[in-house]
């Protein structure tokens, strides 16, 4: 009975702060009730056995992504008094084509016997309740050797989003003196002594950055 | 002497290649590479004559390798498609005489063009495999395509779209139907297609898809207004290409089809054939009679003729397919000559309005001489090879269905009536206009080119055998099959009239 | 081979003319082609008496021409009477021609091409008459109407001549419609085209029934009513005669051997020549002699008030043409080929001697710009003089006359023994005698007689044409008048049937030739009289009141101009035909080709370029509707595969 | 669990993966950045080859990892198509980058990377093997998409790219989902024999977790209506990177789903075959109407592409064997023509500026009539004339659907093949008949050479030891995928 | 009353289309786009778990945290490819972003 209470309590909140996530006009309001849902969705997990899910949803997309988000925002210098929410015109098409699917996925869940088949393929069973393995442990035993290569295949991808979000945003600004130890060292009289043609009429300012580099 | 086929097919190709390894200023060059190799073509070709037996029925000189999967590389000749080739390496070497003067701008480009057509056009008439066949059949479009787009008249563009988007088309189809037949039969082997039985049902698809080709190719009304802006926009050896071989691909792809692998269709739908066979003949006709360019004329009367060669391969007797053959032969000539015909004022006065000339005679006899010819031989005069398979085309007709017959002979009425008013327009009358005072009779060159078409034209008029021998075992082959196919359909057929 | 030489000698004529006439000028042609004219006269009159006495007949194989299943057509020679009949009237004219054009073309630079189409001309014909198969005969059937388009084109710079040549051409490809498709019908019926097995095989049809254009009917009537359609364009017969009165826009030796003594006969000889089919055609037959007798009436109505002297001349060899085909249609072939014989001579005369005239005149054609002529040009006075004699049937009842008197009355008094309806065709005959009679004293007394209204200067300098041309007059009168006299009796007397041998058939109940020797006494008088009232009345008009005329066509002038425009015959055809056929043309071309055909294929070009603008407007570039395409493919397929097609859909 | 010949199960991954690592190391520590760029590629061009000697070594079909990965000859074909595919359009990358000072050493690795993830996609037998590898290609993508930061244009594509790639695979991992919990695993091996029970063929969450998983591969595949970004993306991103998503991850994405269709649902294969035939027509009717008003060429192709896609799933709609082959033939021919093509337009440069709009083509065989060979070539092949290879491309999806009995698909099919020839020729047109215009700057070689050996693959695949070879090993590639069928 | 997997999955439904109404709903943001699809990957993730209980299978929750693993990657891509935009654009209105079209 507690845990249909808090099933619903977890469900509505999490429904309701996505709801609020996509309606509110203020991003930054957006980003923390997104976090509101995560917590909701945590607790689902708690409810449903998954604990190191739960804890890994509050540790890693609370604290890391959510919090990356705030970055990005916060740091934009994005006018919010421009960003009044607005829907599109005919929303309610939307909204009537998305009801349509939604209605229909509701159908399917409503659906008898919809996992009948689903006992045959069970491949790594959760532990029964009194084995005294927790689920943490239990996914670690197999996380590490049957799905070994998913596991090392995310490394990549992880991997891609670093090389991604660095060289897309990572930017030597150009006129910024950087000590550079070796090239001080290296230097002699071939590349201390320059000879310079100066052009008449001045140098041009490189134009100033108007916005603040990114996070990296 | 066993690869003699794939030799002719091939050899122009072998020209082209030779060509494009000219530089770019070898004009003169690319045009005597050019003409040499079609003259070898035609001379190999003419080996091939020599040697058919025109006795039997079969595919001769068959060459076959593995080629795709099930694809065979295989070619042959019948009493069917022999002629055929020989037309096509006749005509290419008056193709090349014709352009060259009137061609200046890309000669290089405009021989390899050619020379690639050769190729593909005497491939479509060899090929033993359907998906060879087709390979050739719309490989060709793709040289005709530059040829009037790169060295065509004002509307060119409109023109050569209207060209391969239309044949393109209708080519589609056939190719979809060429693909049901190979899972129905197991193969794409002409000769093992041809004892195939396909059953009745499929056979209306069938021969629908492949009709929706060649009645576009042919040109059969009302598919038919690709031609007169082909023709008109085409430089004048690709009028003579157009009109001489391509159009024959389609009574070719016909006879060589539709007929024999599909009889019970054809036979079902043959009314509706000669039904569009007779409106080509009237509807083009009096159209003809109103054209004010010359070139467009002649491609109406084209359509118009070709109406006779449906009509005659769809009577699906030993005549009405002779004549077809002939017919389509002679028109191989006679429209090419015509064309040429009009290319020579052409390269003079650079218009094809009819009403820019008159009183031609005046200053060209030699040239009114020839298009005289050509003139009656178009309206089917007799001694004339334009007579034989209108002739025998309205005679199988006659057969089949006098109705079709009597409103097809009353084309010969028509058909004098454009063709006369044309000759008068242009070469008749008083030689008034100021800048035809000076214009030039035949030059050698043109003499050279209009006379073995001249010759062929009468000669073939007064003895037609060396055609119709070669054509008559294969055909009566052809009819027999088809009538065998017919069963009880062939029994009602002769007892309908009388016997 | 004699055979192949005479046909063959023209077209090499023809051809040396032709092809080397540039070169070797045109005195060597004329010579050339006039001598192998001649040598074929000759020849063609050793054959006739071979075979019409000799009662020799050959066929002669040449060459293999169309081979296709049954259908086994040659060049042949088939000789018999009729052929050699039509060898020497082709052969002696054509030759009389060649010889006559040698001094009436002389002013004219182009003679090589003129003696080239003469000779062209004549080798067709030969073709045509020594066919021993329907095709071959086609050939030189067509083949003698191209000679005829070039020859009445040959002026090519007259407009009106182009015209007229065109008109010929197209209006006998109209009766070539029709005797194509009897040649079909024959070889569907029979499975061939050549006469000796065809003739054979007819009886078997006699009676029988077959589908033609969806209705039953008699196949020997069908079909002989088909090939006689060509005859009738050929022989200029009424309904497609309009094309001869203009064809005498070629040069007058032209008309003389063409439109007058060979060509337009050939619808004659070709119904002699099928005399075997048509004898068992009597409903078809009947036609022709309707067809016949309305043609030599209307055709003498409408010569009486012409003015041109050709075309007066013209309209009289469409009329006789009528009591040719009179003649066939009542089973008399004898007589009719008997007219044609004799016709050819005094036609081919009165032309010839009507070019004398002109020549004198200066091209001057129109009567009305004559008269007087006669001490001027005596010799040729006295040849078409001749001429009309022959023509109008000058002689003695019982006794002797003139080329026609023995033809013409002979057609009259075989179509009282016909016994047409109302003897209609009798009436009719009897009534153009009259009026050829009126015609042809009527362009005597105009051009001849009376005083001259042409202008000074042409009328003193008349004089009298060249050797060349007066000998053909001279030898076309001993025809005109000796030919009836010599051959009647075989061509149409008691010799008949050993003369003719099997080349014209008569059926087991044709007794014509028979019977009109037993016509009552009146009716063989009744040309006569036809005649000297013509005489009388010609004499009044133009002699004795010259008033008259002027009078009489304004008393009856709607009648005068229906006469004198032809019945509006031209005027009725470009009415219903020719400017149909253009309009019709035109609006096929720019409504059916243009507006509809092309219109669906631009339209569905446009169309797709309409749909490619509202394509690619879709893609709006905003992501929101990006994805909003994406939402509704998903609830697209979804709501589909739930509710439509679970299991083995519509789209499959 | 790994020993020896797991590794060599995986060696071109591994080949990929470990080369990414070390020559992004290689570029870190180089000093100069254009040598590094310049270097680093070169480098990753040899690695993406000896990728491609180690797939075309292997034998045999074997799986680890129990059952995610597998290698048979359909991985061999489509992996060696995609490292040829990869290598060529890094060829190409050179000059253009350079001029556009985007030569950085991170790109070739990220292009490694992507291969990778393609790699994996190809070798996927599990549904979380379907998603670890299309978010490693995936990922790379969007980067190099946006690669061009300073280009606005390239930036939005990069967004677009990604935004509704992510919303895409949002679905496609709910359908895993559902499918993950009907059948209780996501081994391709299990659900298909789950899905064969006869109590599954009414279940209803089998369609639905279809239904989103396919419209997740639809997307990456471009096939209508998940179509939208292809064009933005292709004109917006950097030529060489739009030819790079023009082939080579086209080829993938459809390598997963003609693995998931006929491995893992063949059970459902009636619904799956509605689908695809929907998605076929209308990607093949939207290709060639869209095409037709486009006037950068760029956007051209890639409206180009989303036809082919669209002809190339007709093979699949006849599902079987030899539709399987004939996807894989019509992929491998697309593109090497999609190469060749894009090349071309890699070549379409004024001075040091590229030109990127049709009409930049007026008259170019009038000054370089080799090029307007070639492009013409191409074009004439995409259109499907024979005897390119497009038109074996087209024969060889068309006749097993023929066999099936698709008639309406086919014909719509290739009407609309009719319709799309027409801006293909309007291409040559312009190229031939037009007046020209200013001429292009010297060709450069490896572009060049990748013009004109795509050109003569056109061209010399009607022979027998060339597309004889393709098709034999398409066909030895369709039966390792459906055995049996 | 016991909570079954329906309950679940209505609730990772919602969530679903909530996050698909924020991806095409949504014109002035681009931000809210990148917190929807986040929505969507949680709704993944709670059918995953759900399932996974539900059918007594630890795969699921494997599958849910790759899920999680790629959908931080993901998120730091996109929020990257923001950046650019943004610094080269001036803008994340989503309205805006249509330089390509047609």
């Amino acid at each position: 009975m507690a845990s249909a209470l808090f099933f619903y309590l977890f469900a509505v909140l999490a429904v309701a702060s996505g709801a609020t996530v996509i309606l509110t006009r203020n991003p930054v309001h957006a980003v923390l009730f997104l976090i509101l849902a995560f917590f909701n969705a945590a607790g689902l997990f708690v409810l449903l056995n998954a604990e190191f899910l739960a804890m890994l949803l509050v540790i890693v997309y609370v604290g890391a992504v959510a919090v990356l988000f705030l970055f990005v925002v916060m740091m934009l210098d994005v006018d919010f008094a421009e960003l009044k929410a607005g829907f599109i015109k005919n929303a309610g098409v939307g909204a009537i084509v998305g009801g349509i699917v939604l209605m229909e996925i509701l159908a399917l869940v409503g659906y008898r016997g919809l996992t009948t088949a689903a006992s045959l393929n069970v491949a790594a069973p959760i532990p029964a309740a009194g084995s005294g393995i927790t689920n943490t442990q239990a996914l670690g035993e197999i996380l590490y050797t049957k799905y070994v290569y998913f596991f090392e295949a995310s490394g990549l991808i992880l991997f891609v989003a670093m090389i991604g979000a660095i060289v897309l945003t990572l930017k030597h600004r150009e006129g910024v003196k950087r000590q550079s130890i070796s090239a001080q060292v290296a230097r002699g009289p071939k590349t201390g002594l320059e000879i310079a043609k100066v052009p008449s009429g001045g140098f041009n300012i490189p134009p100033a950055v108007k916005h603040p580099e990114a996070a990296e | 002497m066993s690869n003699i086929l794939s030799v002719t097919i091939f050899l122009p190709l072998v020209g082209a290649l030779l060509i494009a390894g000219l530089n770019s200023e070898a004009k003169g060059n690319a045009r005597w590479i050019a003409l040499w190799t079609t003259l070898v073509t035609f001379a190999v070709s003419l080996l091939i004559w020599i040697n058919f037996d025109s006795s039997s029925s079969s595919f001769q000189f068959v060459e076959e390798y593995a080629w795709l999967g099930p694809l065979k590389y295989k070619m042959g000749v019948d009493g069917i498609s022999m002629l055929f080739v020989i037309l096509t390496t006749f005509l290419m070497p008056l193709c090349i005489l014709a352009s060259w003067q009137s061609i200046q701008l890309r000669v290089k480009e405009y021989m390899i063009a050619f020379l690639i057509l050769e190729t593909m056009m005497l491939g479509v008439f060899c090929a033993l495999d359907m998906v060879l066949f087709y390979l050739f059949f719309e490989g060709g479009l793709i040289p005709m395509f530059v040829i009037i787009g790169v060295w065509g008249g004002k509307r060119r563009v409109y023109a050569s779209f209207k060209f391969f988007l239309y044949t393109l088309l209708g080519s589609v189809l056939m190719l979809l139907a060429m693909m049901a037949m190979y899972w129905h039969a197991g193969t794409t082997d002409i000769p093992t297609l041809l004892q195939t039985k396909f059953p009745p049902e499929m056979q209306w698809w069938l021969w629908l898809a492949f009709f929706a080709s060649f009645a576009v190719k042919m040109p059969m009304w009302p598919v038919h207004t690709w031609l007169p802006d082909a023709h008109v926009e085409a430089p004048t050896a690709g009028s003579v290409i157009l009109a001489g071989i391509l159009l024959k691909m389609g009574g070719y792809g016909f006879l060589r089809f539709s007929l024999p692998m599909f009889p019970n269709a054809s036979a079902d739908l043959a009314p509706f054939v000669f039904t569009l066979s007779i409106v080509a003949i009237v509807y083009t006709s009096l159209v003809a009679l109103v054209q004010e360019d010359m070139k467009k004329l002649i491609a109406y009367s084209s359509v118009a003729h070709m109406g006779y060669v449906t009509m005659g391969i769809f009577s699906a007797t030993q005549q009405g397919v002779d004549g077809a053959i002939f017919q389509m032969l002679s028109h191989g000539l006679v429209s090419s000559a015509l064309f040429l015909c009009v290319g020579v004022i052409y390269d003079r006065m650079h218009t094809r309005e009819i009403a820019a000339y008159g009183g031609l005679v005046e200053r060209m006899p030699k040239y009114a001489v020839a298009f005289m010819i050509f003139t009656m031989a178009n309206i089917g005069l007799p001694g004339t090879s334009g007579f034989i398979g209108e002739f025998l085309t309205l005679l199988a007709a006659f057969r089949a269905n006098t109705l079709v017959a009597i409103i097809a002979t009353s084309g010969v009425i028509l058909s004098s009536a454009y063709a006369l008013y044309l000759y008068r327009r242009v070469i008749f009358g008083a030689l008034e206009k100021a800048n035809l005072k000076n214009i030039l009779d035949l030059s050698p060159r043109e003499v050279a080119i209009l006379t073995p078409l001249i010759l062929l034209t009468i000669f073939y008029g007064i003895y037609p055998s060396p055609v119709l021998d070669v054509t008559a075992t294969s055909v009566k082959n052809l009819v027999q099959n088809y009538q065998s196919a017919q069963g009880t359909a062939a029994a009602s057929l002769a007892t309908r009239g009388y016997q | 081979m004699i055979y192949a030489a005479i046909v063959f000698l023209p077209l090499a004529g023809a051809l040396i003319a032709g092809l080397f006439g540039r070169v070797i000028g045109p005195r060597p042609c004329e010579v050339i082609t006039t001598s192998f004219m001649m040598l074929a006269a000759v020849l063609s009159w050793i054959v006739f008496f071979q075979v019409g006495f000799g009662h020799e007949t050959h066929d002669i194989t040449l060459l293999r021409w169309i081979t296709s299943g049954e259908l086994d057509i040659s060049w042949a020679l088939k000789i018999d009477t009729l052929t050699s009949v039509m060898l020497i009237v082709v052969t002696t004219v054509s030759s009389l021609v060649h010889l006559y054009s040698m001094g009436y073309m002389h002013e004219d630079d182009s003679r090589p091409r003129f003696f080239a189409y003469l000779s062209l001309f004549t080798f067709a014909m030969l073709m045509l008459v020594t066919s021993n198969n329907l095709v071959q005969m086609f050939f030189g059937w067509e083949g003698v109407g191209l000679a005829s388009y070039l020859l009445i084109g040959f002026w090519y710079t007259k407009p009106s001549a182009c015209a007229a040549a065109i008109k010929a051409f197209v209006v006998n490809r109209v009766g070539d419609f029709g005797f194509s498709l009897g040649i079909f019908g024959l070889f569907f019926i029979f499975h061939t085209v050549n006469f000796d097995t065809l003739f054979a095989a007819v009886p078997t049809a006699v009676g029988k029934t077959f589908n033609f254009a969806g209705y039953d009917v008699d196949i020997l009537t069908t079909l002989s009513l088909l090939l006689f359609m060509g005859a009738m364009g050929k022989s200029a017969q009424f309904l497609l005669h309009t094309w001869l009165p203009d064809a005498m826009e070629g040069p007058t030796p032209v008309s003389a051997l063409i439109h007058a003594a060979t060509m337009v006969t050939a619808g004659v000889f070709m119904v002699a020549r099928l005399s075997p089919i048509f004898e068992y055609a009597p409903d078809a037959l009947a036609v022709v002699t309707l067809i016949g007798s309305i043609t030599a009436f209307f055709a003498a109505t409408v010569g009486l008030v012409q003015n041109d002297i050709k075309r007066v001349i013209a309209y009289s060899t469409c009329s006789q043409l009528g009591y040719m085909f009179v003649a066939c249609g009542i089973g008399a072939y004898g007589a009719g080929i008997f007219h044609l014989f004799t016709h050819a001579f005094f036609k081919a005369l009165l032309f010839l001697g009507a070019g004398s005239v002109i020549h004198a005149m200066h091209h001057e054609q129109d009567m009305r710009q004559m008269g007087g002529l006669r001490s001027k040009i005596p010799w040729t006075f006295a040849a078409m003089l001749v001429g009309t004699f022959a023509l109008t049937g000058v002689g003695i009842p019982h006794l002797t006359g003139f080329a026609g008197f023995y033809s013409k009355d002979a057609i009259i008094e075989a179509s009282y023994a016909a016994d047409t309806p109302h003897q209609y065709a009798f009436w009719m005959l009897v009534i153009a005698a009259l009026m050829t009679s009126f015609y042809s004293w009527r362009l005597i007394f105009l051009t001849f007689y009376g005083k001259t209204r042409a202008d000074h200067h042409t009328y003193d300098h008349a004089h009298e044409s060249p050797s060349t041309m007066m000998i053909p007059l001279a030898v076309l009168s001993i025809g005109a008048a000796f030919a009836g006299v010599i051959f009647a009796s075989y061509f149409i007397g008691h010799d008949e049937k050993a003369f003719w041998g099997a080349a014209l058939f008569t059926g087991e109940h044709n007794h014509i030739l028979h019977e009109m020797h037993g016509v009552p006494e009146w009716v063989s008088y009744s040309s006569f009289v036809a005649m000297l009232l013509g005489f009388a009345i010609a004499w009044v008009y133009y002699i004795g009141a010259p008033w008259l005329p002027e009078a009489t066509a304004r008393a009856f002038r709607p009648l005068y101009l229906f006469l004198l425009n032809k019945w509006y015959f031209d005027e009725l055809y470009n009415f219903i035909f020719v400017r149909p056929a253009f309009a019709i043309g035109r609006l096929l071309w720019k409504g059916g080709d243009g507006v509809i055909i092309d219109g669906a294929i631009d339209g569905t070009a446009e169309g797709v370029v309409r749909v490619t603008d509202r394509v690619v407007k879709l893609q709006t570039g905003y992501m929101y509707h990006y994805a909003f395409a994406m939402l509704i493919g998903v609830a697209a397929i979804l709501t589909w595969l739930t509710y439509n097609g679970l299991f083995g859909g519509v789209l499959k | 669990m790994i020993n020896s010949a797991v590794l060599s199960v995986l060696l071109p991954e591994l080949i990929l993966a470990l080369g990414a690592i070390v020559l992004l190391m290689i570029g870190v520590f180089t000093k100069n950045g254009e040598a590094a760029g310049r270097s680093v590629s070169w480098l990753a061009i040899m690695v993406l080859v000896l990728a491609g000697v180690a797939a075309f070594e292997q034998s045999g079909s074997t799986t680890v990892f129990g059952g995610a990965f597998i290698s048979d000859s359909f991985t061999r074909f489509l992996k060696i198509v995609i490292l040829i595919g990869g290598t060529l359009t890094l060829l190409m990358t050179f000059d253009n980058f350079g001029r556009a000072k985007l030569l950085v050493f991170e790109y070739p690795v990220l292009v490694l990377l992507a291969t990778l993830g393609m790699l994996m996609m190809v070798s996927a037998n599990d549904l979380i093997a379907l998603y670890i590898g299309l978010e490693l290609q995936s990922l790379a993508l969007y980067v190099i998409a946006a690669f061009n930061r300073d280009d606005v244009r390239s930036s939005e594509a990069g967004l677009k790219y990604f935004v509704l790639g992510a919303l895409s695979s949002g679905m496609l991992l709910y359908g895993a989902s559902i499918l993950y919990g009907v059948t209780g695993s996501t081994s391709y091996a299990n659900i298909a024999s789950a899905a064969s029970l006869p109590e599954m063929t009414t279940n209803i969450g089998l369609t639905f977790g279809l239904v989103f998983v396919l419209v997740g591969l639809a997307f990456k595949i471009a096939a209508v209506p998940f179509h939208m970004w292809t064009p933005d993306v292709y004109q917006g991103a950097p030529t060489p990177v739009t030819a790079f998503f023009a082939g080579a991850p086209k080829i993938a994405a459809m390598a997963l789903l003609l693995r998931f269709t006929q491995a893992a649902l063949p059970a459902v294969a009636p619904q799956w075959q509605q689908i695809v035939i929907f998605i076929s027509i209308a990607s093949m009717v939207l290709g060639a109407f869209a095409a037709i008003g486009q006037n950068n060429i760029k956007r051209l192709l890639a409206y180009s592409s989303i036809g082919h896609v669209g002809f190339a799933l007709v093979g699949l709609a006849a599902n079987s064997a030899e539709g399987t082959a004939g996807v894989l033939i019509y992929l491998a021919i697309y593109v090497a023509m999609t190469l060749g093509a894009f090349a071309c337009v890699l070549s379409m440069r004024r001075g040091d500026r590229y030109v990127e709009n049709i009409s930049d083509l007026a008259g170019l065989a009038r000054s370089d009539l080799t090029f307007a060979t070639i492009l013409a070539l191409l074009m004439f092949s995409f259109a499907g004339i024979p005897p390119l290879a497009g038109f074996w491309a087209k024969w060889y999806v068309f006749l097993p659907a023929i066999k099936a009995g698709l008639y309406p698909l086919s014909v719509i099919g290739m009407v609309s093949s009719v319709i799309s020839a027409y801006y293909y020729l309007r291409i040559v047109k312009i190229m031939f008949f037009d007046e020209p215009a200013e001429a292009f700057a010297p060709r450069e070689g490896r572009t060049f050479a990748v013009m004109a050996l795509s050109a003569a693959f056109t061209v010399i695949f009607v022979l027998p030891f060339v597309g004889g070879a393709v098709v034999d090993a398409a066909s030895a590639a369709a039966t390792a995928l459906v055995p049996g069928r | 009353m016991t909570i079954g997997l329906g309950h679940y999955l209505v609730v990772a439904a919602c969530l679903f289309t909530l996050g698909i109404f924020g991806i095409f709903l949504n014109r002035k943001n681009v931000i809210v786009i990148l917190l929807s699809i986040e929505l969507m990957l949680l709704a993944v993730n709670i059918n995953l778990v759900a399932f996974s209980h539900f059918n007594g299978d630890l795969v699921g929750q494997v599958f849910a945290l790759f899920v999680l693993t790629v959908a931080a990657a993901e998120s730091a891509i996109g929020l990257a490819i923001m950046v650019v935009y943004f610094r080269n654009r001036g803008s994340i209105a989503v309205e805006d972003i249509n330089m390509m079209k047609g």
